[in-house]
């Protein structure tokens, strides 16, 4: 299969060529490609900030930037990575191009929206950007009432407006898959014959639709705090700053949810392809995704815990919130029983998928630890949190979202990755991270506050060994984006099913055409029947 | 999550559009009955929060100190004199206070205003100048100046 | 090269605090290592053996996902019950514990003790005696936080939040402020001095100047409080003898505790809870009275007790010793 | 669908090329403008929520600023609402019965009192802003009494409340405004006529917000003496 | 798909009814209930949303699923709504400022 006989076929990505074919695309394919190099850049953008804030924290005096540009840094690197780059990550790219394809459908059910959900990340992307270009904002990606409204004087405003904006891009993207998964799966796709991943980002549609506009809601009522003085949220005119929360966390909970249930419907395909193997307990994972939506939205109070909450909304909010780990629980104990008495290989995508199970485990355990009220009193607002949720968010959406690209690479680029490169990558993150987080754990119960830009001396033996981990971690993720462009020009070229996997998405060649499906597949068998795989599809 | 009932052996005939996507769709009556589900396990376990609130209080309560009797009395009064006193360095800096205020201050020394106070510098002057009221011995002279 | 890996056990609540940390701790390491020694054992048991080796069916049980379920749960709730106690614990002030304002204030901690003594940064304290902390921001959010007591309370503007702890061991201890609140977040850091009660006492005495209910009283004056709220009562206001700690009616039903929040609520937005059987006649004091201005008054309307009925005045400087005691 | 009609709708039919039949699209839009309402709902509800708490904190504060609004206006405003619903929801049926020109005339008379809506909130608007009663203005009437902070909380609900629905009803009348050019242009048949129907929709969910706007705001305990 | 076409004098009827009860929400909130005039003005509001719904939303003749997405809507309101309601109505049970 020489590369020649690759350029005659026509596919999404030599289906029109020049700015236009690809700015005004409605393929849900490439608008998956567009997203991918959006979120890419806005990663290295993130990672940049955290760079910079692991070089300033190798030194107790903070003497490598000033404190307003440190509050700046840990704001814009908390902003970028969550709004502008993990929402979107996995569901934008690897949602947007295997969703349809997945449940037998041509395309999204509403392909123009879905090109107006990319410009809006774009949109809000340029007024992050312009915010930090103009001078930055320091109010943390928190945005605490009454700082952000009355005491800070940096683009607080801009860069509210580019999440409101981002917003959009996430309830128009959750709002397109719930129609598509209901109305467009081929004839025979019931709904217990979809795919774990459709079922993960189902869920996820759910949380961004009702979720989302809360934060919208509350960001317009900081605008016009700032602006008009109207006292919303100001207590010298009787306004409550924890109300601010409460509105906050409403979405902000359920937002860390939008972004680890995609990367679990990505491990469960990664388990059960690399294992050649069924999931274990397919109904039971299924369901734990839509668990986690529901409950993921009675749990929100575990942020206030010491906010001046009152306690008995503490009791009922860390109640709940151990309910809302039972569905993680289900996930994690299925992946493991899958690899039981399965044909298990080790390509870089199940690396990446042990890498998951492991860290997600710890940094869900030590969301227990965080839950249990009087360990929070202790350790909230410390770095045990900082190195909780980037176990979580971290070790497990951005590990699972590199398996995903790894795993789908082949199908959207119709190249091999080169396996050797991509394993060592994999060894750098996994051995990278943990140096980089687990001294944070140690740190937070030892009484580190976090957002300090300068800290007790005592400290700074486990702050070097975490910059230590941080540059490790950068080689790792920057190995991929050198190999991975490599691959476009230089690498094999891929079959239509190089992994032997069972999803409709296989029974296309690599990469597909615009229209997905010559003929609309019927589905007779069960999700995940490894006796009947997609057979190579000849290239014509 | 049932779905459709009738198991799909024959081959839909894709060339009718109606054929071409799946009809089955989510059995909406479960899912209503695992939403009123939800909501009733929230509401119960906003409601026993509501005995582990009153289980740890009354627990909480029996490891307090029992209350001074003193504190049971009605607020508005305080005990009869003479009380302990609560705060030493405070109760001492205003005595020191209010006899230095006696001791500076010119004032009516007794109700019937015929006697009057003076500060007591000012009373040694006088005293200095006036000399002291000596029993009859005149030749102690006093040591500083003529008596006035 | 300091590298402490744990710290300092400190004050009563400290150790129970930790004995829950060793039971998470422990819950977390054994599921962590079984799903890692899982993996690692099924990935080279059930190695991938040839390119088209299809392994057989395994059966789906219900039984185990039940267990993974139970059992998870049952740990869940051992976890909620033990933090919910130790965190009732800690939100429940002593009765009989020593009364601490503390102000925060853009990138400061004002701390005023009773007898009169106001620190910056600093708080000495004794040893085996509960301390309490009544809290409040002039400015955004701050926090509380000492690490080697475990306790921690967000200081939030235009209300009063409470923590207390009891030092068990002297030594200084970082006083950190947890909750973002601009730039010298990391600076308004001090220190907590826990003393031996006779190091404390002698500390005390060293030179206070005006206690907390003299600076009250005088403001009380100032503000022209006292024009409006006589002893007696009498006039359009309500008397405050003896007001702190009593429930009081309000207008449109419903009664509150006259606890601190209260009688700052009452200076500051007076509306907002009105005394029944009066009108809303007070204006707001917002503005004309700094936080700790407000505190001074609490502690001068805590002293305004009802005289008991007037003893003979023992003649002396003892009678004008006892009398000022009183009159305040 | 018996089959001749469906040949025949085929011309005027806009079917995206993903959907397979008519049926199919009209679902997924009429889906989809649902879900989309329900983040409408999400949107308001945070202001709700804020509404309630406050209420809750501060409820004479609330009756005696809320007093000061005028109820005879808020309630024909409402009734106009309402009546832009029936004439909105008669267009639809229109629409249903493939009757062109029924369809202009109903969604030019909901355009018409969607306008008069707009137009006695401008009115009642600048009354505010006349009578002080703007928080953001420096003259504001309860200025330096106990009630002001809270005054201004009602005050700032009230006009984002009422300021985001009017914003929404300026997106009700564009639409309108381009049913009524497509109407006009004949895109639409008693087949194809979801436009209209979800766009209803949208209108009659911004009046149903109306519907508990006007009680939760204007009609605070107006029982109390002033 | 002919959908069933409701007639102009269910529509009427519909008009008048809710008409009628904003007059009765108005005159009702002069008449002195005490906090129950909360409930009321509610209870009437929610009437006049279920109208609309129903009949001019045609809600009555859509889909299950439909129906589902707005219990869904609603409910999620609630929850934002009951769930802050647990902090703000349960502060100073302890009997200390601030919990
Ligand atoms: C991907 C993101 C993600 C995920 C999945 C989670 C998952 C969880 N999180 Fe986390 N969290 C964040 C991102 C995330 N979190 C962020 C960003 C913050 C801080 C934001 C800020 O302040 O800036 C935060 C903060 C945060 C707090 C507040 C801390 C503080 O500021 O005081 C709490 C408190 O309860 C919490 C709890 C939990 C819980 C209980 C889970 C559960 O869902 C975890 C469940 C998983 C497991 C339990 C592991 C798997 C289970 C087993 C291996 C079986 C054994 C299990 C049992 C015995 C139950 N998280
Ligand atoms: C959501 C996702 C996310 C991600 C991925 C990360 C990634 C990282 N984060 Fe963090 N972080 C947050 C979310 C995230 N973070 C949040 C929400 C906060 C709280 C903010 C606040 O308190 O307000 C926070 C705060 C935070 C802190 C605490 C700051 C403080 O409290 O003072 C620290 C400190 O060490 C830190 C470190 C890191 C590091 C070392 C990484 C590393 O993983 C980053 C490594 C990545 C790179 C080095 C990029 C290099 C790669 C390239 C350049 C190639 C790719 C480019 C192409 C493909 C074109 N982060
Ligand atoms: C113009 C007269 C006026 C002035 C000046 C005034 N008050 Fe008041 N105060 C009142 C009235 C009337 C009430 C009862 C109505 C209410 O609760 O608002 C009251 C109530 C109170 C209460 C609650 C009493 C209770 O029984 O619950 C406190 C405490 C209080 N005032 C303290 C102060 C302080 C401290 C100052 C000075 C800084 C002050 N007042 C100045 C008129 C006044
Ligand atoms: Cu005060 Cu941070
Ligand atoms: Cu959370």
């Amino acid at each position: 299969m020489t590369t020649a006989v690759l350029q005659e076929r026509t596919h999404y990505l030599n289906n029109g060529y020049g700015l236009k074919s690809w700015l005004l695309t409605k393929d849900h394919k490439r608008i998956a490609v567009l997203y991918f190099i959006t979120i890419s850049i806005f990663f290295a953008l993130g990672g940049v900030f955290a760079s910079l804030i692991r070089l300033e924290l190798v030194t107790p005096a903070g003497d490598l930037v000033s404190s307003e540009t440190y509050n700046k840094l840990f704001t814009m690197h908390g902003v970028i990575m969550v709004f502008f780059f993990l929402i979107p990550s996995v569901p934008a790219t690897m949602g947007n191009f295997f969703l349809p394809m997945m449940i037998g459908a041509r395309d999204l059910a509403f392909p123009k929206i879905n090109l107006l959900s990319w410009y809006l990340l774009i949109a809000g992307g340029g007024f992050a950007i312009f915010a930090m270009m103009a001078g930055g904002v320091d109010t943390g990606w928190t945005f605490y009432t009454p700082y952000s409204t009355t005491y800070s004087n940096t683009y607080v405003i801009a860069t509210a407006l580019g999440i409101f904006i981002a917003g959009f891009s996430s309830i128009l993207t959750g709002l397109n898959f719930i129609v598509t998964v209901h109305r467009m799966r081929a004839p025979g796709m019931t709904w217990f014959k979809m795919p774990l991943f459709v079922w993960a980002n189902y869920a996820t549609g759910v949380i961004q639709v009702l979720g989302t506009p809360v934060i919208a809601v509350t960001l317009v009522l900081v605008f016009c705090e700032r602006v008009f003085h109207i006292g919303i949220f100001d207590p010298a005119l009787g306004g409550d700053p924890v109300l601010f929360q409460h509105l906050f966390w409403f979405y902000s909970h359920p937002a860390v949810y939008i972004m680890v249930l995609p990367a679990m419907g990505v491990i469960s395909e990664l388990v059960s392809t690399f294992s050649r193997k069924p999931i274990f307990g397919y109904p039971f994972v299924a369901f734990s995704s839509v668990a986690i939506a529901v409950i993921g939205f009675l749990v929100w109070g575990h942020h206030l815990f010491v906010s001046g909450q009152s306690l008995y909304a503490g009791l009922v909010f860390s109640f709940l919130s151990y309910f809302v780990a039972i569905p993680s629980a289900i996930k994690v104990f299925n992946w493991t029983a899958t690899l039981y008495k399965g044909s298990i290989s080790y390509a870089t995508p199940m690396l990446y998928a042990f890498g998951f199970i492991g860290l997600f485990t710890i940094g869900g355990l030590t969301g227990l630890f965080v839950a249990a009220l009087g360990i929070d009193v202790h350790v909230t607002d410390t770095y045990f949190v900082i190195a909780h949720f980037h176990y979580v968010m971290v070790g497990g959406t951005v590990m699972a979202y590199l398996g995903g690209v790894h795993y789908w690479w082949p199908k959207m680029t119709g190249r091999m990755y080169p396996e050797g490169w991509a394993k060592l990558s994999a060894l750098f993150i996994f051995v990278g991270f943990n140096l980089t987080f687990f001294p944070q754990f140690i740190l937070g119960y030892l009484g580190m506050p976090r957002r300090y830009h300068a800290y007790p001396p005592e400290f700074q033996v486990l702050h070097v060994a975490s910059t230590a981990g941080a540059t490790v971690l950068a080689v790792g993720y920057i190995l991929p984006a050198i190999y991975l462009a490599w691959s476009l020009r230089y690498g094999p070229v891929a079959g239509s099913n190089p992994w032997g996997a069972t999803g409709l998405e296989w029974a296309t060649p690599s990469p597909p055409p615009t229209h997905n499906f010559d003929r609309i597949p019927v589905v007779t068998h069960e999700a995940y029947d490894y006796t009947a795989v997609p057979q190579e599809v000849e290239v014509v | 999550m049932a779905e459709n009932k009738e198991t799909r052996h024959t081959q839909p005939d894709l060339s009718k559009p109606e054929m071409r996507h799946e009809h089955a769709d989510v059995n909406v009556w479960a899912i209503g009955k695992l939403a009123i589900a939800l909501i009733l396990v929230t509401i119960a376990s906003v409601f026993l929060m509501f005995g582990v609130f009153r289980f740890l209080e009354v627990r909480e309560n029996a490891l307090q100190p029992p209350p001074s009797p003193v504190v049971s009395l009605d607020s508005r009064k305080q005990p009869p004199e003479p009380r302990l006193l609560q705060n030493e360095p405070e109760n001492l800096q205003e005595m020191r206070a209010a006899e230095d205020q006696l001791l500076n201050s010119y004032g009516w020394a007794d109700g019937e205003h015929k006697a009057v106070r003076i500060p007591i510098d000012r009373a040694m002057d006088l005293l200095l100048q006036r000399g002291l009221p000596s029993r009859l011995q005149p030749t102690t002279k006093s040591a500083k100046g003529p008596s006035k | 090269m300091q590298l402490p890996l744990f710290p300092e056990q400190a004050s009563t609540i400290s150790t129970e605090v930790d004995h829950l940390l060793y039971f998470l701790v422990a819950v977390s390491v054994f599921f962590t290592l079984l799903i890692f020694l899982a993996i690692f054992y099924f990935a080279i048991k059930y190695r991938r053996r040839s390119e088209n080796e299809i392994p057989e069916h395994v059966h789906t049980g219900l039984t185990l996902e039940i267990v993974w379920t139970v059992i998870p749960f049952g740990l869940t709730m051992i976890m909620f019950t033990w933090g919910a106690s130790i965190f009732f614990k800690e939100s429940r002030p002593p009765d009989d514990s020593m009364q601490i304002y503390v102000v925060g204030k853009q990138w400061m901690w004002k701390l005023q003790h009773m007898e009169g003594q106001r620190e910056i940064n600093e708080l000495h304290i004794p040893v085996g005696r509960p301390v309490r902390l009544t809290m409040t921001s002039e400015d955004v959010i701050h926090s509380f936080f000492v690490p080697a007591f475990r306790t921690k309370q967000d200081v939030v503007p235009g209300r009063y939040t409470t923590t207390w702890f009891e030092a068990t061991k002297p030594g200084k201890y970082h006083l950190f402020c947890a909750e973002y609140c601009g730039t010298n977040h990391s600076g308004m850091i001090g220190w907590v001095y826990a003393m031996e009660p006779q190091d404390y006492q002698q500390w005390l005495s060293g030179a206070p100047k005006g206690t907390l209910s003299q600076a009250g009283a005088k403001l009380f004056e100032d503000l022209a409080c006292s024009n409006c709220h006589k002893p007696d009562g009498s006039g359009r206001c309500p008397s405050l003898v003896g007001v702190f700690g009593s429930t009081v009616k309000l207008a449109g039903g419903g009664t509150v505790k006259a606890d601190e929040a209260y009688i700052r609520e009452s200076i500051l937005s007076p509306a907002a809870k009105v005394v029944s059987g009066y009108e809303p006649l007070m204006p707001t004091f917002q503005g004309q009275v700094t936080e700790e201005g407000v505190v001074d008054l609490i502690a001068y309307i805590k002293t305004l007790a009802e005289k008991p009925a007037e003893q003979p005045s023992q003649p002396g400087i003892a009678a004008s010793a006892a009398s000022t005691a009183t009159n305040r | 669908m018996s089959s001749e009609a469906h040949a025949h709708a085929e011309e005027t039919l806009a079917l995206r090329e993903q959907f397979d039949t008519a049926e199919q699209q009209k679902d997924a839009s009429t889906l989809g403008m649902w879900i989309f309402l329900i983040t409408e709902i999400m949107f308001f509800g945070g202001m709700f929520a804020a509404y309630t708490i406050y209420r809750s904190a501060y409820p004479t504060v609330f009756a005696v600023a809320s007093s000061s609004l005028n109820v005879t206006i808020g309630a024909i405003n409402t009734c106009v609402l309402l009546l832009s619903s029936f004439t909105m929801v008669m267009a639809v049926r229109a629409g249903q019965m493939g009757k062109r020109n029924m369809i202009i005339i109903f969604l030019i008379l909901t355009l018409i009192f969607g306008c008069i809506f707009l137009g006695v909130k401008a009115y009642e608007w600048n009354e505010k802003y006349v009578e002080h009663h703007m928080p953001g203005q420096a003259a504001f009437h309860l200025e330096g009494t106990p009630l002001q902070g809270p005054a201004k909380i009602f005050f700032s609900l009230y006009f984002a409340m009422t300021g985001l629905h009017a914003l929404h009803m300026v997106v009700g009348v564009g639409i309108l405004l381009t049913l009524i050019v497509q109407t006009r242009a004949k895109k639409f048949s008693a087949e194809y006529f979801t436009p209209i129907d979800i766009s209803g929709l949208y209108w009659h969910f911004v009046d149903v917000i109306w519907i508990f706007l006007f009680p939760l705001l204007y009609l605070i305990d107006r029982h109390l003496p002033k | 798909m002919t959908e069933h076409i409701d007639s102009v004098k269910t529509y009427a009827l519909v008009l008048i009814a809710l008409l009628g009860l904003t007059v009765a929400t108005t005159l009702v909130a002069f008449v002195d209930l005490g906090n129950f005039s909360v409930v009321v003005a509610l209870a009437i509001a929610v009437t006049k949303m279920l109208l609309v719904a129903l009949f001019f939303m045609h809600v009555r003749y859509s889909t299950r699923l439909t129906k589902l997405v707005i219990f869904g809507g609603l409910m999620w309101l609630a929850i934002l709504l009951l769930l802050t309601l647990t902090d703000f109505l349960t502060r100073g049970w302890m009997g200390v400022p601030g919990k």
